[in-house]
């Protein structure tokens, strides 16, 4: 076939969007990195990943949730609940670190796999359930303590001050942790059942019953994945900021959300790619280490630049997708 | 391509309104209006029972003054937020910018206020200033086609910071009476934001039901494919669908710096947002888009008014406000599923074998 | 053949909804090694039938057995678990997956735990190769016409290891030659001692292909026929009541000479080579072809659905190219698309509303038609084309498929337009009603309007003897080109398939 | 001379006039001093504190200074701060870790002891105004959590224990905003089962906010019920002139130039204290009028 032909498929494709996102990426980093000395430093773009583990586990689980058709808004406020719970733990109740982790990762995954039975059982709208979840868990977090709980558990400190050396600096094992999530999530959307299951459920859930496909269990387990990443988001910030607090994180949940969209994921569900969470993520992470490095903007000018950038990039990543996008 | 846009399915039936019945009992039972409106009499009914003076209505100076005039009053942005919400939901968007316009259009006016503008100056300012948010929504998401809830992030984001350049981050006090009446004033013994509020909604009513853009509106919503080849405008509609709802948005800004007499660009409508889409869910509107009550979404935003009135009444101790407003918020929806009843059935111990 | 003890039975199957008595005391034997076809009007209860019986709808009451024993599956995969594989009527798989996804989807092929995508790839191309169909497995389903996706749908049952096979109007939108592949398989998997069940509308295929009749009136079992006992007839009135179907073609109608609608190589990259097209007031111009032919391609451009990159439209002497349908209905058309489900019911609306839309669309959102005047026309049409339905009020998704259709296409007749562009209007139409139908629009046709503008028809059908009858020209599409224009009587089925083969490969 | 001296600073956010007064004060005392100052919003994010501190130390700036956000888990930064060989200044906010030696020092307010100064004010009115009964409190607090609403309000506690007679009748978050106290106020006013004798708001905002509502309400500000709040903006010495606001504990943002004189300092490797108070004074409505005119903010 023509080269033209090859061309035109490669713009159909649905994954050319994502492509476009990440050929955007590098040239905003470009950018910065001709204007700001030290900007394209490879410790500085080893810190996007370092500063954003968190963000990008966050971002992983809502991936699948949003590829379901639904979205999950409680993350931001589980995580916080889980430093909070996990500082208390080890602070007032001193417990060995292994089992805090062991018990948050669980309570994460549970409170999520709640949310989504009541979801699927009463038929409630995933917006609804999630956002009261939020609240909840935002407020479990004041029950346990209104004030921030410092950790001081050795592992942990360990933990939070290990930096690995690789070529060009060094990175926490957070990121390594985040790194390996990502990947753990890409081979769950793409090459097991369940991650099928869940793009069918994105794409038209009438069809994936009378397909025959097991959608109240898909359902619930993602949610129970999205809980669980953000139980463990919130670990790898309890490493990063050693300490539980309740305010941790606030808007975390529109961040990862955001991230995932600008991924190239659609928001109505089915279409996307996990992988998309990093160039998500990172684009965001960019946006705001412009932001630092130019160091003149007011507070206001700072929210003003990244409303402006985030702009300019969808638009130009709209307009580049365009064959791709829908009517 | 656009065979790829999801469409809302025959099925699951539930989902459908089920036609009219001879019975008036019966369609009473399904009147979609119906779940929201005993929710919010439950709350009233709690508030009842735990708050001695909560019915307690009396006449200062010349108008009602007590609880349930405070949790009017209150609501009434909120109310003017959800009832734009409800129509962009209606057309499958969402519009998380509100808050941020809120804030603008306060600071505007404040402005024009205090630059001695007369005060239809002022509103005009801030109504224009709130349009023209809505007009950059509506061509992000209708003309650009991104998805509402990047496109309206970027206002989110980038309003508030326009706002606190206006104001320079100060928080702008008016001292001018004629200013106060819109959010603080009394008609008739009743709040002039009630009248308002009451005023836009009849308005929007009459005009989806006299003219066809209710119509319009759900179609487009349902399934936007079809509308387009029966030859709706579909993106002229959605694109109106998010000016109103920053006009709305932007009367909301002005009621709420009446009320506190004074603009802070900073905090002003800070999540009301999540409240308005919060308020148009509980009214019984599915964020899948279609169906809307503007009626439903104005009681939601009672609801939750109430809600905080009541937790602020009962002296809850405020770490946890959160947690109370959480089980409230879930069991009403529990309340209002449609699966409640099958499900109470089958839990029953005779319940249909099936 | 009929084995003794029938492999699969219901009986006295109850199901009502709101308003609607759908089953009353139904029964169906299904017996091993048969062909056994399910005929009835549109809304006699066929597909609700099947939904009962795959556990997608509890049934009031009744009894199901399976082999002897008593069955009660309460979901598809319950159903598929038993070894009840079914098509439904309306499409249903997922648009944003592969075809071969949508033919492997909840039973991959796995290799170390993972999903193995080559071999998918591989057997999905087997398995479409079946029903010979070459198409790109890998590309998402949603690219493809209905038709594709229909057939898609087809091999995804075939492939399920299945005792009894359920088909509900596999064929609707099928051509001729995917038909007998599909008949092919069939015949296989009977001889392979499979029991399939088979609705369609279409007699020729039922006497074709099945051994055994099952008719249903009004959500009643009107009765058991082995095929061959039960003449064309016979079965007619059993399903319609006394009536003779007409196979005569109608009376040509006064074709004028004026162009309605003339296309000056109208064409766009991958969908249609440039197109001339002349379509005169008061005729109706039939458009046969194969699948694939680009028949839907064409009807978009014309419409504005899709936009053309070459070519114009010529409509009264002036010549242009439309935007957006809006511009096209403005200027008189109106397309019934061949895609019910996603192109033209608005599912959760009303019959009202979905009848009266696209004039109100087209009156503006401001002169809203009165409520008495929508509900005096839907009712009007309602009656006219007989769309079985409780109320008009009732949500359109809860009609049956072959009344949606039905009030889809009063939606476009309301418009009284010029030109009327019909996509598989028959689709998923009972015999009596497609000619109602047809005749109604024949009639439009020959009655000029107010001021004598006579309606002229695009009319698309995957059954090649319905057009031949209806229209007084035939074109015939292949490969997204016109190859010919013939008048009435020229051509019969035979002919045009070997026009469409003798016009060799280019 | 030489190259100009670089300094970090990551602010908290832009959250109320108070804060907005002490970022612009950092800014125009940078200018003075001839210091580039490196400015860094957080949002009220201490995750977003935590990465402007790192791309400080990435920029390898001279000095950096921030207002934490909350006291807990400064650590690991901090301490790659001091890797780097950055000295790093506290302003306004008190940090915990668990070695002193991340900071150099701490300079600014102290929300306990702003707290108290409330309390103590309130002890002497009682004793004047109230010798004898119960005297109801109700209290504004500021976002749940938040280190200036936890500190005052243990500051404020801790000294009215002393006065059995003194109660907190009511205690509700207004989030430090207008809207919030006058909503939470208005509450407070219809709960008709105790009266209200003073209203303590966490700060000016949320009492401003208040005022209004027990105006509203048919009271006097300041007779019916005594106001006692916290920040010394314009606006509550506006309100005490009104006669209307009775007291105000300054929590002074103007830190810039102090700031800028450490920052010198500090690179200079002269010794500096560990802990730098700035000196805040009580302003009660009578000499309001009299202060009003050379409130800067
Ligand atoms: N979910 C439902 N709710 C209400 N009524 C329904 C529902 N499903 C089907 N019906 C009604 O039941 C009757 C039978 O519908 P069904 O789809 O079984 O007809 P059918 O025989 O399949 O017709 P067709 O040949 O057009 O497909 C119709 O009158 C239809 O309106
Ligand atoms: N045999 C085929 N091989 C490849 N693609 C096909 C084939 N048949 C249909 N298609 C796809 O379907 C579309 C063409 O079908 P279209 O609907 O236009 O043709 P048609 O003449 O209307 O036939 P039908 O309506 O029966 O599908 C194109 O998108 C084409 O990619
Ligand atoms: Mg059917
Ligand atoms: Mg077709």
């Amino acid at each position: 076939m023509t080269p033209l032909v090859l061309f035109q498929r490669w713009l159909r494709q649905p994954a050319f969007s994502a492509q476009v996102t990440v050929v955007l990426l590098l040239a905003l980093i470009a950018a910065g990195g001709a204007h700001y000395t030290g900007f394209a430093a490879p410790q500085v773009m080893l810190n996007l990943v370092i500063d954003n583990a968190y963000l990008l586990v966050l971002a992983v689980g809502m991936s699948l949730v949003i590829l379901s058709g639904g979205i999950d808004l409680s993350v931001g406020a589980v995580l916080a609940l889980a430093t909070t719970v996990a500082a208390w733990l080890l602070h007032h109740a001193h417990w060995p670190a292994w089992a805090v982790i062991a018990l948050v990762l669980g309570g994460g995954a549970a409170f999520g796999v709640l949310q989504g039975a009541l979801i699927h059982a009463f038929r409630l709208q995933p917006f609804i359930v999630t956002l009261a979840g939020m609240f909840l868990a935002r407020g479990l977090c004041y029950l346990i303590s209104v004030d921030s709980i410092t950790i001081d558990d050795p592992t942990f400190v360990a933990v939070s001050q290990t930096q690995w050396q690789v070529p060009g600096g060094f990175i926490s094992p957070s990121a390594a942790i985040a790194i390996a999530v990502l990947v753990v999530g890409i081979w769950l959307a793409h090459r097991s059942a369940f991650g099928r299951a869940v793009y069918a459920l994105g794409g038209n859930e009438q069809s994936a019953l009378m397909m025959g496909l097991p959608v109240g269990r898909t359902k619930l387990m993602v949610y129970g994945l999205s809980g669980f990443c953000a139980a463990l988001a919130g670990l790898l910030f309890a490493f990063y900021m050693l300490s539980g607090y309740g305010l941790h994180a606030q808007g975390a949940e529109l961040d990862a959300i955001a991230a995932v969209v600008i991924g190239g994921t659609m928001l109505s569900g089915g279409y996307g790619y996990v992988a998309g969470a990093l160039s998500g993520v990172l684009v965001l992470g960019v946006i705001q280490t412009l932001i630092a490095f130019d160091g003149t903007l007011s507070s206001w000018w700072t929210k003003i630049v990244i409303g402006a950038l985030l702009f300019v990039f969808c638009v130009v990543q709209r307009l580049l997708a365009r064959p791709a996008g829908q009517a | 391509m656009n065979r790829k846009t999801p469409v809302t399915d025959a099925l699951p039936l539930s989902a459908l309104p089920t036609p009219k019945r001879r019975r008036v009992l019966a369609v009473m039972a399904e009147h979609p209006l119906l779940r929201p409106i005993a929710a919010l009499a439950i709350l009233l009914l709690i508030d009842v029972i735990l708050l001695p003076g909560f019915w307690h209505l009396e006449v200062k100076d010349g108008h009602l003054y007590g609880p349930l005039i405070d949790i009017l009053n209150r609501a009434a942005p909120l109310m003017l937020a959800a009832l734009g919400m409800s129509l962009v939901i209606a057309t499958r968007g969402i519009d998380v910018s509100i808050g941020a316009v809120v804030a603008i259009a306060a600071t505007v006016a404040a402005m024009l206020v205090n630059g001695d503008r007369p005060l239809m100056v002022a509103y005009a300012g801030a109504l224009g200033a709130a349009l023209l948010c809505g007009v950059w929504n509506g061509v992000l998401v209708a003309g650009l086609k991104l998805q509402p809830i990047i496109a309206t992030l970027i206002l989110m984001v980038a309003g508030r910071g326009l706002a606190q350049l206006l104001s320079d981050g100060q928080i702008l006090t008016v001292y001018r009476d004629d200013f106060f009446v819109l959010g603080g004033g009394y008609l008739l013994g009743l709040p002039v934001s009630l009248w308002v509020v009451a005023a836009l909604s009849l308005a929007t009513t009459a005009l989806l039901r006299k003219t066809a853009l209710g119509l319009f509106i759900q179609a487009v919503g349902l399934n936007p494919v079809a509308s387009r080849l029966a030859g709706l405008r579909t993106a002229t509609l959605i694109f109106g669908t998010y000016v109103f709802a920053a006009g709305c948005a932007g009367l909301a800004g002005l009621m709420i710096a009446s009320n506190i007499k004074s603009a802070d660009a900073n905090n002003a409508g800070l999540l009301l947002e999540l409240d308005a889409i919060l308020a148009v869910t509980l009214g019984g509107a599915s964020l899948a888009g279609g169906r809307y009550h503007l009626a439903g979404a104005l009681i939601g935003a009672l609801i939750i008014q109430t809600l905080t009135t009541t937790i602020y009444s009962l002296g809850v101790p405020p770490e946890v406000n959160m947690v109370v407003k959480a089980v409230v918020v879930f069991l009403l929806c529990i309340l209002q599923s449609s699966e409640l009843r099958p499900m109470l059935r089958r839990l029953a111990p005779r319940g249909g074998a099936r | 053949m009929s084995a003794p003890a029938p492999l699969l039975s219901l009986a006295g199957i109850d199901k009502g909804f709101p308003g609607v008595q759908a089953l009353s005391g139904v029964g169906l034997r299904l017996f091993v090694g048969e062909i056994h076809a399910l005929m009835g009007q549109n809304g006699a209860g066929k597909s609700t039938l099947i939904k009962v019986l795959t556990g997608l709808y509890p049934p009031d009451a009744g009894r199901i057995e399976l082999g002897g024993a008593a069955i009660a599956p309460r979901s598809t995969a319950d159903a598929q678990a038993l070894g009840i594989s079914t098509v439904y009527q309306e499409v249903n798989l997922v648009p944003n997956l592969s075809v071969a996804e949508n033919l492997f989807i909840g039973r991959y092929p796995r290799r170390w735990g993972q999903i193995d995508w080559r071999r998918m790839r591989e057997r999905s191309r087997q398995l479409l190769a079946e029903l010979e169909l070459d198409i790109d497995v890998e590309a998402p389903l949603a690219r493809y016409s209905l038709s594709i996706q229909q057939m898609v749908a087809i091999a995804r049952a075939l492939n399920i290891s299945a005792r009894v096979l359920i088909l509900d109007e596999p064929t609707s939108s099928l051509d001729e030659a995917a038909v007998q592949h599909l008949f092919r398989v069939m015949r296989r998997l009977r001889e392979q001692g499979l029991a399939l069940l088979f609705v369609t509308h279409f007699l020729d295929q039922v006497y074709a292909v099945s051994d055994r009749i099952t008719v249903m009136r009004n959500g009643r079992t009107e009765g058991e026929y082995l095929a061959r006992d039960l003449g064309r007839l016979e079965l007619i009135q059993k399903m319609v009541g006394p009536h003779a179907a007409s196979t005569a073609p109608l009376a040509a109608c006064a074709q004028t000479t004026t162009p309605a609608l003339t296309t000056h190589g109208l064409a766009r990259r991958g969908a249609l080579q440039p197109l001339d097209l002349e379509i005169r007031e008061g005729e109706v111009l039939g458009l046969c072809g194969l699948l694939g032919s680009g028949r839907t391609e064409a009807a978009r451009l014309l419409f504005g659905a899709d936009s053309a990159d070459a070519g114009d439209i010529e409509i009264a002497g002036r010549r242009q190219r439309f935007a957006s349908p809006r511009q096209a209905i403005a200027s008189g058309l109106a397309f019934c698309s061949e895609d019910r489900k996603l192109e033209g019911a608005v599912l959760a609306l009303s019959v009202r509303e979905n009848i009266v839309l696209a004039l109100q669309a087209r009156q503006g959102w401001w002169r809203a038609i009165p409520l008495k005047r929508q509900q005096a026309i839907a009712a009007d049409y309602v009656q006219r084309l007989g769309i079985k339905t409780a109320d008009i009020e009732t949500p359109i998704g809860l009609l049956s498929g072959g009344n949606q259709q039905k009030a889809l296409l009063a939606r476009w007749l309301l418009t009284q337009p010029r030109l009327l562009i019909l996509d598989e209007p028959t689709r998923g139409i009972d015999v009596r009603a497609k000619e109602e139908i047809m005749d109604e629009v024949r009639r439009l046709c020959a009655e000029g309007d107010d001021d004598d503008r006579r309606m002229a028809v695009l009319f698309i059908s995957s059954e090649l003897p319905e057009v031949l009858r209806c229209s007084d020209r035939v074109v015939v599409l292949r490969d997204r080109r016109a190859i010919g224009t013939y008048e009435r009587g020229q051509l019969d089925e035979r002919s045009v398939l070997e026009v469409i083969a003798a016009d060799g490969p280019r | 001379a030489d190259k100009p001296l670089v300094l970090g600073f990551s602010q908290v956010g832009a959250e109320s006039e108070w804060r907005t007064a002490n970022s612009n004060s950092i800014k125009d005392a940078a200018k003075q001093a001839g210091i580039t100052l490196k400015f860094a919003d957080a949002q009220q994010k201490q995750e977003n504190q935590v990465k402007a501190i790192r791309s400080f130390i990435a920029q390898k700036v001279d000095v950096i200074a921030f207002s934490p956000v909350v006291e807990s888990g400064w650590d690991t930064v901090l301490r790659e701060a001091k890797n780097a060989k950055i000295p790093v200044i506290l302003t306004d906010r008190a940090v915990k870790v668990s070695d002193p030696s991340l900071y150099v020092t701490f300079i600014g307010s102290d929300f306990v002891e702003e707290g108290r100064k409330a309390g103590r004010w309130l002890v002497d009115w009682a004793k004047k105004n109230a010798p004898t009964g119960e005297v109801n409190i109700v209290e504004l607090q500021g976002t749940v959590g938040s280190a200036p609403a936890l500190d005052r309000k243990r500051g404020f506690e801790e000294i009215i224990q002393a006065e059995p007679r003194l109660k907190i009748v009511r205690s509700q978050s207004g989030d430090f905003t207008r809207a919030k106290g006058k909503e939470v106020m208005e509450a407070f006013l219809k709960a008709k089962d105790k009266k209200i004798h003073v209203l303590f708001a966490h700060n000016d905002d949320m009492a401003i906010g208040a005022i209004q509502a027990i105006e509203e309400a048919g009271l006097k500000p300041a007779k019916d019920i005594a106001i006692v709040s916290i920040d010394g903006v314009r606006g509550a010495f506006q309100a005490m002139a009104a006669g209307k606001l009775n007291v105000t504990v300054e929590c002074n943002p103007m830190l810039g130039p102090q700031l800028m004189q450490l920052a010198k300092d500090v690179v200079a490797g002269k010794p500096v204290a560990k802990r730098i108070t700035t000196e805040e004074g009580v302003f009660t409505a009578d000499v309001a009028a009299k202060e009003l005119p050379n409130r800067k903010y």
